[in-house]
């Protein structure tokens, strides 16, 4: 606790002294410095307690309204860590990134309230986590939703980052009017605001309306996991930010939604089974929507945005099934579900951030994140290549990626659930087996795409051929998060443990089966560490021996082979449309692709042009209509302020006659 | 008693005709008969003498003599069109004044009357006065019958304000500084700005500022 | 000290415009508005005697709403000697919006103006007699309607115009409700003539109720139509977009919450007459009407400061719903209160920067702010995020706490109007606040230069002191807030 | 020591299948056709051959082929002995195993994509699409034996054959395993490994520019994976576990050898479907296999 409150100071110190310096080189130092200190010394708090404990603090508060109560318990330190990892490695890159390069720029240098803000998300962030406290926690969430805004925002002057800045801003906030409704409600209801308070008030049933709170809770808080169709923000905003601050949104940021709703279905009366069913169906919904949807993508950051929905709804789908294993006593289902969720999210931040990172690198080097402008970057690059191919390929799930073992973990949930009694949750369970599958294959696709379209064959343009590879510093974040991927790996038992500490301590979860169940998935994930270090072990062995081999019987480069062909060129190579077009033949409609040929008239066009668009079904078919209804109503209402003051006076006259006729009567 | 009834439907009938007028010198003859008769009313209903003599007297001073005259000049100053251009028709304004009269008797039916307060017919009265002045705000286009219209609502509340004179309430004199100053004053100058600026006391031209 | 309040605006107003030379007079504000903020500080203090035979007595929540007049008026003070500076000189300007020229008002009328608005006010809030309130807020239109009609061209002259059409009608209802009051505090046996709300109290339980419920009724329309609530709130956005930013700091700041003290003057009678619900139901739905009506005009506007008056309008409505709720309501009502005239006087205050420098009202044109005013776009933003009620700044805490007592009292309609309303309002205000914010500066505007420091001291004092209200409430805050909430409570 | 038998079975006879395949599709179609140990024949050349590398490729054309063959082997670890359990089980394995061929099938498509050319981009986004579907399919029809056996390690699950009960569900699933042998090994009717057109195929037009070493891992590593289908259906229709060793060995390799014999004769008597049909197929497979589940869990 005592480092905890350290780290937020260094936060707080790192936010001020980058608005103190604000427009000089040193704030791009002082800020990074205080996210950096703030992180480690976080870190080592983590690593210094022990996994179960829980701590409890409650401090002088000036509001008249709620009181700071503050607590770090398992389920918090749980989600502060990639808080803490991410948020490092995000500063140390972002710092690099920004070096300089805005002082060349015209106009204000802006690395000053940048900084602030960043200092400001990652102390919100870790605030929202100790929170024990209804107003604390409302106070910390929105300061924390509220500093991306500013921190994606820092290229304004692009039409695009300004879009993306007011849509993430209008779902942001959104989605916290949800959460303060559900907060309000509750607090209302049980005459308190200490979270200890609100569940006792649920424990005795004051809370007499826990269908909609659950929604109010779940809405809400899906809003910022990017759960269908409230994702909308991701793949605008993810590409607009700048690299570092992609990183650690994707990687700190949005599994603050998810501790939200984790938090508020412990505060919540026991959840019945349909509340996991409902989570874990919109899951598996954002889950495949959002992966298909990455697939069809033709810009690296916005697949990733999308990736990130799919992933979200993974862990969402594990947590649904958890939540319904604990309403339907099956204490194996509930713990595995709900670590296997856990523990996904612990991957997909390390990986998804470190995808982001080698994502910037690329946009630094070459300029652009569209695949079509990419290309042969890992000859160029080869250390940012083989990183993201690697991350690539542990996000999708593939073993002996630590990603393999959370995927395992839910599996083994819906193996579990296959025991519920009843045929259709029996199903359910199954059919969440398959989506678990076709999610993974298509995940597979979609990094497939994104990996070798850019990073292998043949460069699209001269910019990407002249890529420059970063300098060494530039990969210590990258490296920084790739390490602690690999010690996840090798001590995933050990990890799948540590999670096993939250799950233990969810309420209602009868401990001695769920620590069974969740220690035969350690064992099981010992069995697939050992296997791994096989496979890479033969793998490594094979390489020498095709060197070997290469050795001994000569080795020569030759051009690729044309089918004949002989001037192909590198605009021939399978682009991100074509790469999909097997798969969009089917899928069109999910994947959100849109395809228009010009063609010249004739049996031999001399021209030939395919636009291959991809858009957001949920942003163009159901927001954008939806907002522009409201503007079309609001117009239309707007003309009873027509400034004729006479008629001013007639709705003063109006309102006095007819409350006299309805108060009187 | 019957002087104060007498009195109390004349005034209804004047604020009628409030509404059925059509030229503005018409309408400010009425403005002076309504203030006449408003000066009568605290003689009728509290005798002739101490206070009520003075305030009646002050009415008839202000109400009566004073703000006719300084309407009459400014409508010989401001050269305007002496026709009172209406929103809404005359027949369409006398049947809003109807209205607020049957509103206003419908009202007192609702409303317990403490004994010896008020006369009969005179909280009816003053509500359709007020009714009527502002549906005359309401249904003429120039400022100055807003500003006329305006000072009708005002002498209801002024008839409101009477029986209550009696009790030493300060409510009546209240009313009449209203009158002084909104009225004659401020709205006074500010029509002046707007006959200067637009050279048109036709407020139907403001409707600039809207959304 | 109470009979000194008022006094001090007046004779300072007097020799403002008895002063030739510009600069002192512009410092004279100054100096009145420190003074009067002082002399009210002192009453926090020293609770003051009452004055002038008891026609003058502070309470909490007069004295709440008095603070609230003093500062917002120092803080239009300071600016104002920046902002006169520059637009003072008698010299004909052309209108940016229509090419007509025009010329300012004199300046030491203004001067006056500006300290009678402030003696009126004072007045209104340091009283507990109808009578004596009524007057005053019918000073504080007369004084304020030569401050909207500053710049002398046809708009401001129009929004002037409405503003007295339709106040002085609302004065006009307001007075008949006053007079209806009488009424039903009438007793044959032993007329009293008195409207103080100390000799008024103890009758009410015997007052006759239908007479209540009228002259309530006239009592909320009448001032209602000046406070802006929904939908007598037309002269609002009028007023507020034509006036000088000072003043629509003034009026929205200040103003409005004088003219709410007139409702809950009147609650404070009907409450122990057994018609609080009576009072709660009117106020919420007069609450609801006005936040739906301003997230419906806020949507999609195209003039930043309309967009301004707007949220005056709903934040009204949200005065209102509070004190309707009652119980925590109230209590954040009247924290509400106070942080919704600190931050929406920084609002207008830097919407004049603003203005000043693009000379357009529109959001579409007044683009890159960042760019060229950096301090101010900070300010701006800042000011949006804390009157949507974002935290930390107050209006958060005030929000939540009225947010929650509907809940557990029950409105669970009106509470999702209310969150709903204020979503949208959030969506509205924070599409126009972006795009002014960000992006390039229009090839048209120049670089304005630094940013002078008098225009930017005054709304960042005052959004500081939003923003710490937002984290800490001080204990004596606290205590009148209560007892001014305690004093509108509608359980009688 | 069981245990690793039938790796070391596999190890040593999977290049055999192709050949089983080859000889009975030219038996069928009147020829004489290539000896039945030809894919080891061309194995040991292309081992002895030097390696020649695309000038666009970086490491990724290289590291493939072995990632591939690694992760193969690995899958291979977790398919019962006809007479004992695995090497490696635990519960949910089988995720395990088709995540390794996963690995090993996105090994070649990055490995396939680093040529730069236009047909192996074909090849290889064609195979992604195609298995991404089938995977789906896999995981229904695992689990339907799995909820029959009732076990969740492939130890558990395979080798259980159809004794008990005999309902026609349960024939679903050999049947479903063959289906996604075909699909995965890029057999016909899904592909033809024998075609000349690049513009038609999908496995074989991903390793176009491989050469060597690389090549021959990669056919090895084929090799491997039918073996791997081809023992998975044998093991999915014979009790083996319930018969002694040496009978169970014995008609577990008998059992191979027909799968092969099997997908000879479909191939001999079958022409390619169009690209567009394959998804029909994989999703008339998966109707199937979720109906088998369905009825599965309802007995």
């Amino acid at each position: 606790m005592e480092l905890f409150g350290l780290s937020l100071a260094f936060y707080l110190l790192g936010a001020l002294a980058s608005l103190a310096f604000a427009g000089r080189e040193t704030a791009n130092h002082l800020g990074p410095a205080g996210a950096v200190a703030g992180s480690l010394v976080g870190l080592a708090g983590l690593a210094l307690t022990p996994a179960s404990a829980v701590a409890q603090a409650s401090l002088p508060w000036g509001l008249p309204l709620g009181s700071l109560a503050l607590g770090l318990d398992p389920a918090s330190r749980l989600f502060l860590l990639p808080v803490y990892a991410v948020g490092a490695a995000a500063a140390v890159a972002g710092s690099l990134a920004l070096a300089g390069s805005e002082a060349a720029q015209a106009g204000p240098d802006r690395r000053g309230t940048h900084w602030f803000f960043f200092n400001i998300l990652l102390a919100g962030l870790a605030l929202v986590m100790a929170a024990r406290d209804g107003v604390v926690f409302l106070i910390a969430w929105e300061v924390m939703s509220l500093a991306p805004f500013f921190l994606g925002s820092l290229h304004d002057d692009e039409a695009e980052v300004r879009e993306a800045a007011w849509t993430y801003l209008v779902c942001a906030h959104l989605g916290a009017a949800l959460v303060i409704a559900f907060f309000a409600l509750a607090m209302g209801q049980a005459g308190a605001t200490g979270f200890a308070a609100l569940a006792e008030a649920a424990r005795a049933g004051r809370l007499t309306m826990p269908s909609l709170l659950f929604f109010l809770a779940f809405f809400g808080f899906a809003a910022k996991i990017g759960l269908v169709p409230f994702h909308v923000w991701l793949p605008a905003i993810y590409p607009a930010a700048p690299g570092h601050v992609a990183a650690l949104m994707s990687g700190g940021m949005i599994n603050v939604g998810l501790y939200g709703l984790w938090r508020a279905l412990e505060i919540l009366p026991p959840p019945a089974a349909w509340q996991g069913w409902t989570i874990a169906g919109l899951g598996v919904a954002s889950a495949l929507l959002g992966i298909l949807a990455a697939l069809g993508q033709g810009n690296l950051k916005r697949l990733l945005a999308y990736s990130s929905v799919e992933n979200m709804g993974l862990i969402c789908l594990g947590l649904g099934l958890g939540l319904v294993g604990l309403a339907c006593g099956n204490p194996a289902m509930a713990a595995l579900g709900l670590g296997g969720a856990l523990f996904h999210m612990l991957c997909h931040a390390g990986f998804k951030s470190l995808l982001f990172l080698c994502a910037a690198e690329v946009l630094t080097a070459v300029g652009s994140a569209r695949i079509a402008h990419l290309g042969g970057l890992a000859k160029r690059m080869p250390a940012v290549g083989t990183l993201f191919l690697l991350a690539g390929a542990g996000i999708a799930g593939l073993p002996p990626l630590p990603g393999f073992i959370g995927e395992l973990t839910m599996a083994l949930a819906m193996l579990a659930g296959l025991d519920l009694p009843g045929l259709l949750p029996r199903t359910a369970s199954a059919a969440s087996l398959a989506a678990l599958a076709a999610v993974g294959g298509f995940a597979l696709a979609a990094f497939a795409k994104a990996g070798g379209l850019a990073f292998l064959g043949a460069p699209r343009t001269p910019a990407a051929a002249k890529a420059e590879a970063p300098s060494h510093a530039a990969l210590l974040a990258p490296l920084f998060l790739a390490a602690g991927l690999v010690t996840a790996a090798a001590l995933a038992p050990a990890l799948l443990r540590f999670v096993g500490q939250a799950v233990l301590a969810f309420p209602g979860m009868d401990p001695a089966p769920a620590r069974a169940a969740l220690e035969q998935a350690a064992m099981a994930a010992r069995t697939v560490g050992f296997f791994g270090a096989g496979i890479i072990l033969l793998a490594g062995g094979l390489l020498w021996l095709r060197a070997r081999a290469g050795a001994a019987h000569g080795r020569r480069r030759e051009p690729t082979w044309g089918c004949g062909y002989t001037a192909p060129t590198a605009r021939m190579q399978y682009g991100a449309a074509s790469f999909v077009e097997p798969a969009a033949k089917l899928l069109a409609g999910p994947m959100g692709l849109t395809r228009r040929l010009d063609m010249d008239p004739g049996l031999f066009p001399k021209r030939a042009t395919l636009f291959v668009v991809s858009r957001d079904a949920a942003r163009d078919r159901l927001f954008t209509p939806l907002f522009e209804a409201v503007a079309r109503l609001c117009d239309a209402a707007k003309v009873v302020q027509h400034g004729k003051v006479h008629l001013y006076i007639l709705y003063v006259l109006a309102t006095v006659v007819l409350l006299l006729a309805w108060k009187l009567s | 008693m019957a002087a104060i009834q007498s009195l109390l439907v004349a005034l209804v009938v004047v604020n009628l005709a409030y509404l059925a007028v059509t030229r503005l010198k018409t309408l400010t003859r009425i403005t002076a008969l309504q203030g006449v008769l408003l000066a009568a009313t605290p003689l009728a209903i509290a005798g002739p003498h101490g206070h009520g003599l003075i305030l009646s007297l002050a009415v008839l001073a202000i109400k009566g003599i004073g703000f006719p005259w300084l309407v009459a000049r400014t409508l010989s100053r401001l050269e305007v069109n002496p026709v009172v251009e209406p929103y809404f028709g005359f027949n369409m304004s006398l049947l809003a004044g109807v209205g607020g009269l049957l509103f206003s008797l419908w009202l007192e039916s609702r409303l317990p009357f403490p004994p010896g307060l008020f006369p009969p017919l005179l909280f009816p009265a003053a509500l359709t006065s007020i009714f009527s002045g502002l549906t005359l705000v309401v249904a003429r286009r120039k400022a100055l019958t807003q500003v006329i219209g305006y000072l009708a609502a005002e002498n209801g509340i002024f008839l409101l304000g009477v029986p209550l004179a009696a009790q030493g309430s300060v409510w009546l004199e209240l009313s009449v500084l209203l009158d002084v100053f909104v009225a004659v004053f401020v709205m006074g100058i500010a029509l002046h700005h707007i006959n200067k600026t637009f050279e048109s006391i036709d407020v139907g031209r403001f409707c600039s500022l809207r959304d | 000290m109470l009979a000194a309040l008022p006094l001090v605006p007046l004779l300072a107003g007097l020799i403002a415009l008895a002063m030739p030379a510009d600069g002192p007079r512009r410092w004279l504000l100054v100096v009145v508005g420190c003074l009067h903020l002082t002399l009210v500080g002192t009453t926090w203090v020293h609770p003051p005697a009452p004055a002038y035979g008891g026609l003058l007595e502070l309470d909490p929540l007069g004295q709440l709403f008095l603070t609230l007049a003093s500062l917002l008026f120092t803080a239009a003070a300071f600016y104002a000697v920046g902002y006169l500076r520059h637009e003072g000189a008698v010299h004909e300007k052309r209108d940016f919006q229509d090419g007509a020229t025009f010329v300012n008002a004199p300046e030491r009328v203004f001067s006056l103006c500006l300290c009678l608005f402030l003696s009126a006010m004072t007045v209104v809030c340091s009283t507990r007699n109808l009578s004596v309130l009524w007057v005053g807020i019918e000073a504080t239109t007369l004084s304020s309607a030569p401050l909207i009609y500053f710049h002398r061209h046809r708009r401001s002259l129009e929004a002037t115009w409405k503003y007295l059409v339709i106040c002085s009608v609302g004065i006009a209802l307001a007075l008949l409700g006053n007079i209806l009051v009488s009424v039903a505090f009438y007793d044959p046996v032993a007329p009293a003539a008195s409207m103080d709300l100390a000799d008024l109290l103890p009758l009410a339980p015997g007052a006759a109720k239908p007479w209540l419920r009228a002259a309530f009724i006239f009592l909320l329309v009448g001032y209602g139509s000046k406070m802006g609530l929904a939908p007598m709130h037309n002269w609002l956005p009028d007023a507020h977009s034509q006036s000088p930013s000072l003043v629509s700091a003034l009026l929205s700041g200040a103003l409005l919450n004088c003219a709410f003290l007139g409702i809950l003057r009147a609650v404070q009678i009907l409450s122990p007459a057994g018609l609080g619900p009576f009072c709660g139901e009117l106020l919420v739905l007069f609450g609801l009407i006005s936040m739906v009506t301003a997230a419906v005009f806020i949507v999609g506007l195209g003039d930043y400061k309309r967009m301004l008056a707007y949220s005056s309008v709903e934040h009204m409505g949200i005065l209102a719903l509070g004190v309707g709720i009652g119980g925590g309501a109230a209590f954040g009502a009247m924290l509400h209160a106070v942080n919704h005239s600190l931050t929406k006087g920084a609002l207008f205050l830097i919407s004049g920067n603003i203005l000043a420098v693009y000379h357009t009202r529109s959001c579409h044109d007044a683009r890159g702010v960042s760019r060229a005013l950096p301090v101010t776009a900070a300010l701006w933003t800042a000011g949006f995020l804390a009157i949507c009620g974002s935290p930390p700044f107050g209006l958060f805490v005030s929000e939540l706490a009225i947010l929650r007592a509907m809940f557990a009292s029950g409105h669970g309609l009106a509470a999702t109007v209310y969150v709903v309303a204020l979503a949208v309002i959030f969506v509205g205000m924070a599409t126009s606040v972006c795009r002014m914010v960000q992006g390039p500066l229009p090839p048209a505007v120049r670089h304005p230069g630094p940013e002078r420091v008098l225009s930017v001291a005054s709304p960042l004092a005052l959004l500081a002191a939003a923003l710490t209200l937002g984290l800490y409430v001080p204990q004596g805050l606290t205590d009148v807030l209560a007892r001014a909430a305690a004093a509108v409570s509608l359980g009688g | 020591m069981n245990a690793w038998l039938h790796i070391l079975a596999a190890l040593v006879l999977a290049p055999l299948i192709p050949g089983i395949i080859n000889r009975v599709k030219a038996r069928m179609s009147g020829r004489v056709g290539k000896p039945l140990l030809q894919t080891y024949f061309d194995l040991a050349k292309l081992t002895r051959k030097g390696l020649v590398e695309s000038h666009t490729a970086s490491f990724m054309l290289g590291v493939g082929p072995a990632v591939s063959l690694a992760a193969v082997c690995g899958a291979l670890c977790l398919l019962p002995s006809p007479a004992s359990p695995a090497p490696a089980s635990f519960g949910g394995d089988f995720m395990l195993a088709a995540y390794c061929l996963g690995l090993s099938r996105l090994a070649l498509i990055l490995a396939a994509l680093d040529t730069g050319s236009s047909f192996e981009g074909m090849g290889a986004s064609r195979e992604a699409a195609f298995s991404a579907l089938a995977e789906p399919v896999l995981f229904l029809a695992l689990l339907a034996l799995a909820v029959d056996a009732p076990s969740l390690s492939l130890s558990g699950m395979l080798g259980q054959g159809l004794s008990g009960a005999l309902a026609p569900e349960r024939l679903f699933v050999p049947l479903l395993l063959f289906i996604l042998l075909l699909t995965e090994n890029c057999r016909i009717p899904v592909d033809d490994p024998n075609t000349h057109l690049e513009l038609t195929m999908i496995h074989e037009v991903m390793v176009l520019d491989h050469s060597g070493p690389d090549m021959a891992m990669i056919s090895y590593g084929a090799a491997l994976k039918l073996w791997f289908f081809a023992a998975a259906v044998t093991l999915s229709l014979l009790p083996v576990q319930a018969m002694p060793p040496l009978a169970a060995w014995a008609a577990f390799l008998a059992g191979v050898a027909l799968v092969a014999v099997a997908v000879g004769l479909i191939e001999s008597s079958m022409a390619r479907l169009r690209l567009l049909r394959v998804p029909r197929l994989l999703g008339s497979a998966g109707a199937l296999a979720a109906l088998s589940l369905v009825l599965t869990v309802w007995r």
